[in-house]
């Protein structure tokens, strides 16, 4: 089939499925919708893989028949078109997930949950390939919408409630001000195509007009993603949310966020008039390290299991900025293999919390603490996560990590430190959890009262009725996206696809030539060329030996002497906890701090 | 001919905007949003824009109140029972906001 | 008019901000929402109006004839109107089950997720 | 953090933002400008396709894909407002009390309900030709049925109101849009493609699949609009909780 029917049909499949699914699941039972949701998901996978081999340069659907300088065009290269199949293999893997997961949501409509799922799918698909930037506008806000009713789905539950309103009160603001930006950048460029922008933006010199569109345009994606200072949002959104849609949320929703950081970087400031190379790469080479190293320091101090692994994701997209604002296709190249790896990894180790919900109604450490020790698969399938967190051979993470280190390391010898560190450090603290929890490790953990945290106690169950037996596929599936993690790592043809993709992707010129034609490539500056690595190399497979090692020797002592240095280490992380304040006013005054200070960062290197 | 009303328009939401911000009471609130959303309407007829002007007569003035409405009423009937166990702080805030 | 309609675009986000992180009440918060949405339509439809122009629509107006202002931006409001309306809706239906669970809608009355 | 900490670090923050946002500002090309390329170009286009109005052109037809989107979030918020305001397990619910309404009130819903309704359709129906269209048609159709609860009670909008049909209409309509796309792609290859035949220019019939188009939005925000206000009207009339007196209304 030819691009212009598969790029769309990637956004239309599961919007229809999520119509068929608000309709039949008026008078289909559970297990009807949940089949019917199955197939649509499925459909939508085998979509966007007939697209993948299409996709060795820019890919285009026009819709409508409108050429991009009127109508909106999709364009899909190696790495938008991959975030989308991630996007679409965790949709899938959530489906079959909650198989048996919930009970009745209301009685006689089975079917709302998967539909609201589906729309979620289209909303991420959509944004992914969409070529147009008030389009992408659209999407996120399909993709917020449908997020913030998911989070909130346990309504006899206070806390969702509370982190769905954050989370939709604080994206909400960030896509307004993405809007502004939007309206400025077709004020002085009359163009709204990414590729039209990017070339209208080069008749005129980087002023303070660009300097703060970027900002504006950029700050729902920083939200998204959840880049310090705009990140407090993620983990309470994060940690309430219901299973599933963790596994979505954290998988790939936030690592899209990341990604429309660098689809418009590239394709509409970094040439002439945009944002100068250097200026974007110190300024998100801070913000990264920044980022990971929160993320890190937070998730050690997590007892409530969701949000130390929702800390754990913001560890790992501080990396992710790392390697994007690295600007070189190498640095793009690792990320997006890293992305890949880890949303399987992310989405394996909420699965298996899940599980955890479901047996014993509490994702607290402490509480759960030698509870769980007759489910032996599980908790080794948790190790391996963990292990796949911290980076280790031969996981993607791992393959994912070693890549970008590398190409950090060229111009920033002291980059691969704060990867290792990081991915140990979340890594050791999942491990840590999980020899308490599955093996009852060490001694009995101490109630630390009075300190500002959340417990995992107290939970409403997810599931109700009579006890009955685990569901396989509550296992079965996180065992396979860990499989699909090590595959990632193993299969050369993956890395090296998206090593070709990431030299297509960080060429303006090419995606301009593609979207509007081989005459406007000429006023784009050219990509560097050049064989980009895409395989394990020695220094590669030892820091990720290396990292697996400090989160494992992280865990064990973390288990055996927890007092003394757990208490200094404390006390330190205290003031970084007490930010985390769940206020919405505090928040939404971080945003605009973060705003101001990135308007005034970026514009006095220009 | 146009420039002065789009001026007057354009102060007027303003003032509108400022005002709706600093009501706290959502009731009031919803009131100023309602005269906001007829400002707006009426700036986007001059600003040459009837089919904006229409949605956000429907949404801004009609719409979006209404809905703000309804959800006070739900929430301020409950303060009649009295606080929930472990509702910090319920019997102090009504829920109409200070 | 010079940038004064831009302006007040501006004025209305940051003082809209400024009630958000203030706010004591949730629905007040999600008004001040609405009110840094309407932001947005403002700044779109002041840049795409042409001094002199008329409305884009040509059901008694001979093309050609009169020009008119940009038709583009004002379906980008439109579409931002409908959008905002329904994460309103949303916002306050989370609202209302926020009140039955926790018995406030004082976001400083909410602890239940810190550290 | 406290109270004045917060305030202050919002200044701070607002007055940088403010100080970069005015100049910018001043960098905008000025109000009211002639230049407006992409303006222009959709003017063509949607000329070139008959349609009179041609920010129904571009809501339908030159960027028709943003309104799938933006159909498909208010698709989303009615299913996420019927997720949300579900009847909870310690809720039930409580039939509404009758009520008294007075002559004049009932005079004024009675007269206006009818007028309307019809200009919701005539707003619905000429969208390409003149102002308004789908949406605006829609919202203002929703509003007037709830011009029964001024004029009656809440029992009486009940019945005027069958939820599940509504219900269903707005999910086609939304399926109906996608639908429609889909028609464009297997007929000319590529989707949301205007393939209908473009009819007369400033007829009711003129603009191709922009009429069909249209009366989906129309159907879908009507019925959508009525099935949000539908939940939160149940839950500010008649879901109460274990805990809650009944109160007479």
């Amino acid at each position: 089939m030819p691009t212009a029917t598969l790029l769309p049909l990637a956004v239309a499949i599961p919007l229809f499925g999520a119509v068929l699914l608000a309709v039949a699941g008026r008078v289909l039972p559970r297990t009807g919708c949940d089949v019917l949701a199955t197939a649509v998901a499925v459909g939508d996978v085998v979509c966007l893989a007939l697209l993948w081999p299409h996709t060795h340069g820019v890919a285009t659907a026009p819709l409508g028949g409108w050429p991009a300088q009127v109508g909106i065009v999709l364009a899909a290269d190696r790495l938008g078109a991959g975030l989308a199949l991630l996007a679409a293999c965790l949709v899938l893997a959530v489906v079959v997930y909650s198989w048996r997961y919930f009970d009745e949501p209301s009685g006689e409509r089975a079917g709302v949950f998967p539909a609201m799922v589906l729309l979620f799918e289209a909303g991420m698909v959509g944004f992914a390939l969409t070529g147009d930037l008030f389009n992408a506008f659209v999407f996120f806000e399909l993709m917020g919408a449908t997020a913030y009713a998911l989070t909130g789905y346990r309504i006899e539950d206070p806390r969702p409630l509370q982190g769905a309103l954050t989370f939709g009160v604080v994206n909400s603001f960030a896509a307004y001000c993405s809007l502004l930006g939007i309206g400025l950048l077709y004020a002085r460029t009359g163009q709204l195509n990414l590729a039209a922008l990017g070339r209208g933006l080069a008749g005129h010199r980087t002023d303070l007009l660009v300097v703060t569109a970027f900002v504006l345009v950029i700050t729902a994606m920083l939200v998204k993603a959840a880049v310090v200072p705009f990140h407090f949002w993620l983990p309470d959104a994060h940690a309430v949310a219901p299973t599933p849609v963790c596994m979505l949320l954290s998988g790939v929703m936030v690592e899209l966020g990341v990604y429309g950081i660098a689809r418009i970087h590239w394709t509409v400031f970094s040439g002439p008039g945009g944002v100068p190379d250097d200026a974007f790469r110190r300024t998100f080479l801070a913000l990264g390290v920044l980022t990971a190293l929160t993320g890190a320091a937070m998730c050690w101090q997590q007892r409530h299991l969701k949000r130390m692994l929702a800390f754990s994701t913001i560890g790992h997209v501080g990396l992710f900025v790392v390697g994007i604002a690295l600007l070189t296709p190498d640095g793009t190249a690792g990320t997006a293999l890293y992305v890949a790896a880890h949303g399987c990894a992310k989405a394996a180790l909420f699965g298996l919390t899940g599980v955890l919900l479901d047996r014993y109604g509490s994702v607290d450490e402490p509480g759960l603490y030698g509870r769980a020790r007759e489910l032996r698969l599980v908790g080794v399938l948790f190790v391996i996560g963990a292990l796949a967190l911290a980076g280790l051979p031969p996981f993607g993470t791992g393959l994912g990590k070693g890549l970008t280190e590398d190409a950090a390391g060229h111009g920033h010898p002291w980059l691969p430190a704060v990867f290792v560190v990081v991915s140990a450090v979340t890594g050791g603290t999942v491990l840590r959890a999980a020899l308490r929890i599955f093996w009852g490790f060490g001694e009995t953990p101490r109630p630390r009262p009075g300190e500002p945290e959340t417990t995992g106690e107290g939970e409403e169950p997810e599931i109700r009725g009579p006890r009955r037996a685990l569901p396989p596929m509550m296992v079965a599936v996180p065992a396979a996206l860990l499989a699909g993690c090590v595959l990632l790592g193993c299969v050369p043809a993956v890395a090296r696809a998206l090593a070709g993709g990431a030299g297509t992707f960080t060429d303006p010129a090419a995606y301009r030539a593609a979207v509007l034609g081989p005459a406007a490539a000429a006023t784009a500056h050219p990509g560097t060329p050049g064989p980009v690595p895409d395989a394990w190399t020695g220094a590669g497979v030892l820091l990720g030996l290396l990292s697996a090692a400090l989160a494992v020797a992280l865990a064990v002592l973390a288990t055996t002497r927890p007092p003394t240095w757990h208490r200094a280490i404390g006390a330190t992380a205290r003031g970084l906890r007490r930010l985390h304040s769940g206020h919405l006013g505090d928040y939404l005054a971080w945003l605009a701090l973060g705003v101001a200070a990135l308007c005034a960062v970026i514009a006095a290197q220009t | 001919m146009n420039t002065p009303l789009v001026a007057v328009a354009i102060g007027f939401v303003t003032v509108c905007a400022t005002i709706a911000v600093l009501t706290r009471e959502p009731v009031r609130q919803a009131v100023v949003l309602a005269a906001m959303g007829l400002g707006l309407s009426v700036l986007f007829a001059v600003l040459q824009a009837p089919d904006v002007a229409l949605s956000q007569l429907a949404v801004g003035t009609a719409l979006t109140p209404l809905l703000i409405l309804l959800t006070v009423r739900k929430v301020s009937r409950r303060s009649t029972a009295g606080s929930r166990p472990g509702a910090g702080g319920a019997d102090r805030d009504d829920g109409t906001g200070r | 008019m010079g940038p004064w309609p831009y302006l007040a675009a501006g004025w209305i986000l940051l003082v809209a901000l400024y009630g958000l992180v203030t706010s004591r009440n949730l629905i007040h918060a999600i008004g001040c929402l609405a009110v840094a949405q309407s932001s947005t339509y403002v700044l779109l439809l002041s840049v795409g109006y042409r001094r002199g122009g008329t409305a884009p629509v040509f059901s008694d107006l001979r093309p050609g004839s009169r020009p008119v202002v940009d038709p583009v931006v004002q379906a980008l409001a439109l579409t931002d109107v409908v959008v905002g309306a329904t994460v309103t809706a949303l916002l306050l239906a989370l609202t209302i089950q926020l009140r039955k669970r926790h018995g406030t809608v004082d976001p400083q009355a909410l602890t239940g997720l810190r550290g | 953090m406290s109270a004045r900490a917060r305030l202050l670090m919002f200044a701070a923050a607002a007055i940088v933002i403010g100080v970069f946002y005015g100049v910018a500002s001043a960098e905008t090309p000025s109000f009211g400008r002639a230049s407006h390329p992409y303006g222009d170009r959709a003017v063509a286009a949607s000329l070139a396709h008959r349609t009179a109005n041609v920010v129904s052109s571009v809501n339908f037809d030159i960027r028709a894909f943003d309104t799938l989107g933006e159909e498909s979030i208010l698709f989303g918020t009615v299913l996420g407002a019927t997720l949300l305001l579900r009847l909870a397990r310690d809720e039930r619910r409580r039939p509404a009390a009758s009520e008294r309404v007075l002559p004049t009130t009932r005079l004024f819903g009675v007269i206006w309900l009818p007028v309307a309704l019809v200009v919701g359709v005539y707003i619905v129906a000429h969208g390409q030709l003149s102002p308004g269209g789908g949406f605006q048609g829609g919202v203002v159709l929703a509003t007037a049925l709830h011009l029964g609860y001024i004029a009656a009670d809440y029992r009486v909008l009940e019945k005027v109101r069958p939820l599940a049909v509504l219900d269903v209409a707005d999910s086609l309509a939304a399926g109906a849009f996608t639908a429609m796309g889909l028609a464009g792609l297997a007929a000319a290859g590529a989707f949301l493609k205007n393939v209908l035949p473009l009819g007369t220019f400033n007829e009711i019939t003129s603009g191709g699949t922009v009429p069909l188009l249209n009366a989906a939005v129309g159907v879908e925000v009507a019925s959508g609009v009525i099935v949000l206000l539908a939940h939160f009207l149940d839950q500010a009339v008649e879901i109460t909780g274990n805990d809650e007196p009944e109160e007479a209304r």
